[in-house]
């Protein structure tokens, strides 16, 4: 299997080559072989010992080009047959920004208590356009570029999750 | 002396709620908690002796709602109530309601409370008992207008106070006469939400300063005395993120010169029961008194661990009208104790706060660590109230013990489900300033300890041995197990291992 | 002085395998860890920095193991060996194998452990260094009418000891001669298995006698200090269940005065490294001798609270060659520690060994409170090693406070899936004699504290309020749920709260 | 329901009589009322507040006529409709009593190092049977009365659980 990680730059090529007397699994990545341990497996969750040394990995999100996985606590995410999926990442991220250059969505959980702006305003680079109060802070979303309001999609009181859109430009 | 307190209500929740219950159980008193909506499924609640619920989610109809409140005081006959901090624990309006009805509040009275909360009011009485305090406006500014021209006069940058904030809430810097208008509007909002009034005041900002506080104690007999300092210059938007004590600047002389100072602040507000004295310090040395906070503070934990006293039993004791039992020169300071304040906030994300389940958590323990949380594996992150989830507390035998516990602690508390400050800390124990001592209240952009953690995070993501190759691994686990489960739906971790999986 | 070790091989599993990769940790050492098949899923396991397989789960064939240990330890590179407690800790081949490999052993040398561990030849050497032993027999018995014998001069009641015994373990009473000969074939036995030799002797059995020790420090330059005693009294068949610091019986004078015989004792051994000098001490206030444990002891915790020394680190710093860095006249007592041994027990059931999966557990935590243990929720407790489970420690100012947080946290630890020793230590926390200090090594005989568990728990469950009410509740909610869960197969807790359920 | 719980004297009869207007339920017991309020339900585990105060409960055993509970991780057992129960109880334990004095049982789990006895034997009370090793303890297992073994039900080295027999007398 074709692996990349993150921000890691090489490519990694990895497979399982067997089985020790002892029972241990032989893995084979790059071209050099590593013992590892299973401890517990499950549908979300492995414990293993690999090179002597213990990890948990916990299954986030899984694909069939990429792979979620929370490594000892820390998030990472590994593509699998990494050329398809780049293609296919930097066709999806133009369009995705295109779009998000419309949008002016919250980057936090809240509610919205106050909406500084009416659809058909035109707003400037850093305007407020609602407050919302979480954790007892209060916390202005701004636009991020000028240009006019075609929508607006939040009310006075409501609560939005983190990534809702509060506002649409045209 | 009879005790006159057998049973405290507990006005608040969270994790001070936690510690109040406990010092209650040791003290053989009954506790009895209240609880809103939102938090029916909180841990002060399953540990108290009794609870009673208050009203909705919202902190004005619940924890802030005096009248309820005294309302189940009284139809649970407790002798006392303990307000913990934030919430009501400064507002003189429940103190006055409380000896109205005859039920003693632990803290201050009304009286004093009045004048530590009205910071211009506590601003003259400290120059009359020559406290040296901060160079700024002299009274309480209700109009943009005013504010902008004190702010002209002090020059910029200045900082927005609200005369009712603490703990760093309502406060806000502004650069010039632009930003000034924007957060006056914003900082009344906040204070008016949070305090139901809006006087906000104009201060001339120190830079490079240390946040230096003295712990107080102070009987009903007139017996003050003070609990040494604690730094708490790691601040984020005015708000403290880390403490401890002894302050890395301190000397034993200046301890003793600014301690009896901070005992003459709260001689001069004839307090009662445990308060804080905040001091600034600039690079010179110089300190100034900046409030009292009227109140147990967040941060008591830092103190109780380099003195061995337990300040909520002594406040209690306090409460019940005994003398303090330990002279001034009794006290001594026992080496080095950090708090880490375990706040609900993404900071790799402008401290975004982060709400909800927290399917699974692990509280560090073992030598030299305390842990103050309302967290267990199953509770909730509500968004209605403070970020604070967690105070992790390390003591050592000297500052270089007390961090290396305190890094330890970090790697071992993990909490599911959200984000928090944790990543942030574990940079800073292992920040070269840190580790000098040489701090001052923005520390963090200073030494762009943001960025230095966001590095640190890729680079521990690139280390090939322990993360790069077990990744490959659990890569290679997952999908062999997806294949095999495929095939048969049995699966198990026998069928598994002698499946004859050779390529 | 140049650090020799940068990495440790832990010869050892359980909550003292995490103390010690807590403590190579805070140090920046490399931890590594052996496990058996029994304890893959430990938690050693996965805090250490690697972790090697050692063998089967019996003992003998692994962490007994000692070819096997020092492969490992080459294969993985280390420096040094940390044996904890019990295992190799006090075995002199070990550490014999160990300097013959080059690998600092962190403990005393294999000559002066020969000498600790053989009681007899220990006892020669305190009576020349004008340490006072216990009356008894001067030689090892390996024959069952030898043993007879000496136990017929000494007079009945004897103890009947292994020479290679520790911690309580191998120590059995014989009230006369045809128990002796019973007792005598289990000891030889129960010693056979665990250290490989039947060596036993006898002694006089002196009644209601005090357990005080105190815990030793001696560097490779010859210094050597005390750090105070422990009283460990209350005990169950030779086993230590708590211990404290300091001991209610202790004065200045009479702790300087024992401490300074107890650095005699390690002195005339030529000891190394952390040991602990074992007293009796009669209801005169007579002090004896018994032996010298050459390992770091179960109770360290305890004078840790209240010294402020890391007795692991400091350990590590003796074996690297470093000299003790304080001076005896700087120690100072601070406050008052109490350690329980949660251990695998039932102790409504003649402590029968209770074994298997802990599905979820609670530990406590908060002012005052440590806990060491290997629990977390999912653990399992093996039938193979050791019933201790976990360490509660508890800190306060005085014996009180201490004890006070005790009895709170025992109330917070829960356990689930096994039984422990915890309902017994609730019941000694609020037990008069124990609260006035009144101990003895049959504290639990004498006061029949085991009936009072017994009592107490039955006068707990048939509290009205609290037990009684609530359980009637619970089985009308079980038999309603049961009910709507027959009607419907949603049964969602909306459905069932609103279902009109009116009678 | 009437209910009788471990050895408190008195039987009890409880009832739900409904709900207050807040969602609480109403309880009755023994003709006096109490409020309720559920704050998690489910198969094996109930959290409610009583009269003010939170309980914790989980169902370890349900027979119909039996409830064992942890109640505040603490176990009581609860005898429904218990005037039927209370007769089968004694019928049942009349006959277990019988058939226990003739088997020797092991209180504790452990392993088998040794067998003092063979079948045949005639053993007098205190006598020991076997010796066990557990938690690196060695404890020998004695038997309760003269008589003859009939049986011997374990052998060397096995592993035995709590509550297994050992020897069987006649």
């Amino acid at each position: 299997m074709q692996i990349k990680i993150d921000e890691f730059s090489e490519e990694l090529h990895g497979k399982i080559e067997g089985f020790t007397r002892s029972g241990d699994l032989v893995l084979k990545i790059n071209d050099k072989e590593h013992l590892l341990k299973i401890i517990e497996i499950g549908t979300d969750k492995f414990e293993f010992i690999f090179d002597n040394k213990f990890h948990e990995a916990k299954i986030a999100e899984s694909t069939s080009t990429e792979l979620k996985i929370a490594l000892d606590n820390q998030i990472l995410v590994l593509k699998k047959h990494s050329k398809l999926s780049e293609i296919i990442e930097k066709s999806t991220s133009s369009t995705g920004g295109a779009n998000s250059m419309n949008t002016i969505s919250s980057q936090i959980p809240g509610r919205v208590i106050s909406i500084a702006i009416s659809k058909g305003d035109e707003v400037k680079q850093g305007d407020s356009i609602v407050v919302l109060e979480s954790m007892k802070m209060q916390v202005a979303i701004k636009s991020h570029r000028d240009g006019k309001i075609r929508d607006l999609k939040v009310k006075e009181g409501q609560s939005i999750s983190r990534n809702d859109v509060v506002a649409i430009l045209e | 002396m009879t005790s006159k307190i057998s049973s405290i209500l507990i006005a608040n929740r969270g994790e001070i709620a936690l510690r109040i219950i406990r010092a209650c159980r040791e003290l053989g008193l009954k506790s009895v908690a209240i609880y809103s909506d939102e938090d029916t499924r909180s841990i002060h609640v399953k540990r108290a002796d009794s609870a009673y619920h208050v009203g909705p989610a919202a902190p004005a109809q619940s924890y802030l709602n005096m009248n309820k409140i005294m309302e189940i005081a009284i139809a649970a006959g407790v002798d006392a109530i303990h307000p913990g901090y934030g919430f009501l624990s400064e507002n003189e309006t429940f103190a006055q309601l409380c000896e109205k009805n005859n039920i003693i509040f632990i803290g201050p009275k009304s009286l004093a409370m009045d004048l530590t909360g009205d910071k211009m009011k506590c601003k003259e009485l400290m120059k009359k008992a020559e406290v040296p305090t901060v160079p700024g406006s002299d009274g309480v500014i209700e109009d943009v207008e005013l504010a902008a021209e004190i702010a002209r006069e002090a020059g910029y940058p200045v900082l927005l106070k609200s005369a009712f904030g603490g703990g760093g809430r309502g406060i806000r810097l502004a650069r010039d006469e632009n930003e000034l208008r924007q957060e006056f509007e914003m900082a009344s909002a906040e204070s008016k939400a949070a305090f139901g009034k809006a006087a906000l005041f104009v201060e001339k900002f120190l830079e490079r300063i240390r946040h230096v506080e003295f712990q107080l104690v102070r009987d009903s007999h007139g017996n003050t005395r003070h609990l040494f300092e604690r730094e708490c210059s790691i601040q984020r938007r005015h708000q403290k993120l880390i403490e401890m004590s002894p302050s890395p600047i301190m000397t034993v002389d200046k301890r003793n010169e600014i301690g009896e100072i901070a005992k003459r602040a709260v001689d001069a507000v004839d307090y009662l029961n445990a308060g804080t004295a905040e001091f600034l310090c600039d690079p010179q040395g110089n300190f100034y008194f900046i409030e009292i906070n009227s109140r147990l503070q967040v941060e008591h934990p830092v103190t109780e661990l380099i003195t061995g006293i337990d300040l909520v039993k002594l406040q209690i004791s306090i409460a019940n009208g005994e003398a303090i039992p330990f002279k001034q020169e009794d006290l001594k300071l026992n080496g080095s104790a950090i708090e880490c304040r375990i706040n609900a906030e993404d900071p790799f994300y402008e401290f975004a706060p982060s709400v909800g389940k927290v399917p699974n958590c692990n509280l560090p323990y073992g030598p030299g660590i305390r842990v103050d949380t309302y967290l267990y594996p199953g509770c909730t992150v509500s968004g209605f109230y403070d970020s604070l989830t967690a105070k992790l507390i390390s003591w050592g035998s000297d500052f270089d013990e007390s961090r290396r516990r305190m890094r330890n602690a970090l790697d071992e508390f993990v909490i599911e489900g959200i984000n928090t400050t944790i990543p942030l800390y574990k940079t800073i124990m292992n920040e070269d300033h840190f580790i000098k001592g040489e701090l001052s209240t923005d520390y963090l952009d200073r030494y762009s300890i943001i960025e230095k953690m966001k590095t640190e995070l890729k680079d521990k993501n690139s280390n090939f041995q322990n993360r790069i190759l077990p990744a490959v691994a659990t890569a290679l686990l997952q999908s062999e197990y997806i294949k095999k489960n495929a095939h048969s739906r049995q699966g198990s971790q026998n069928n598994w291992r002698f499946g004859g999986m050779t390529n």
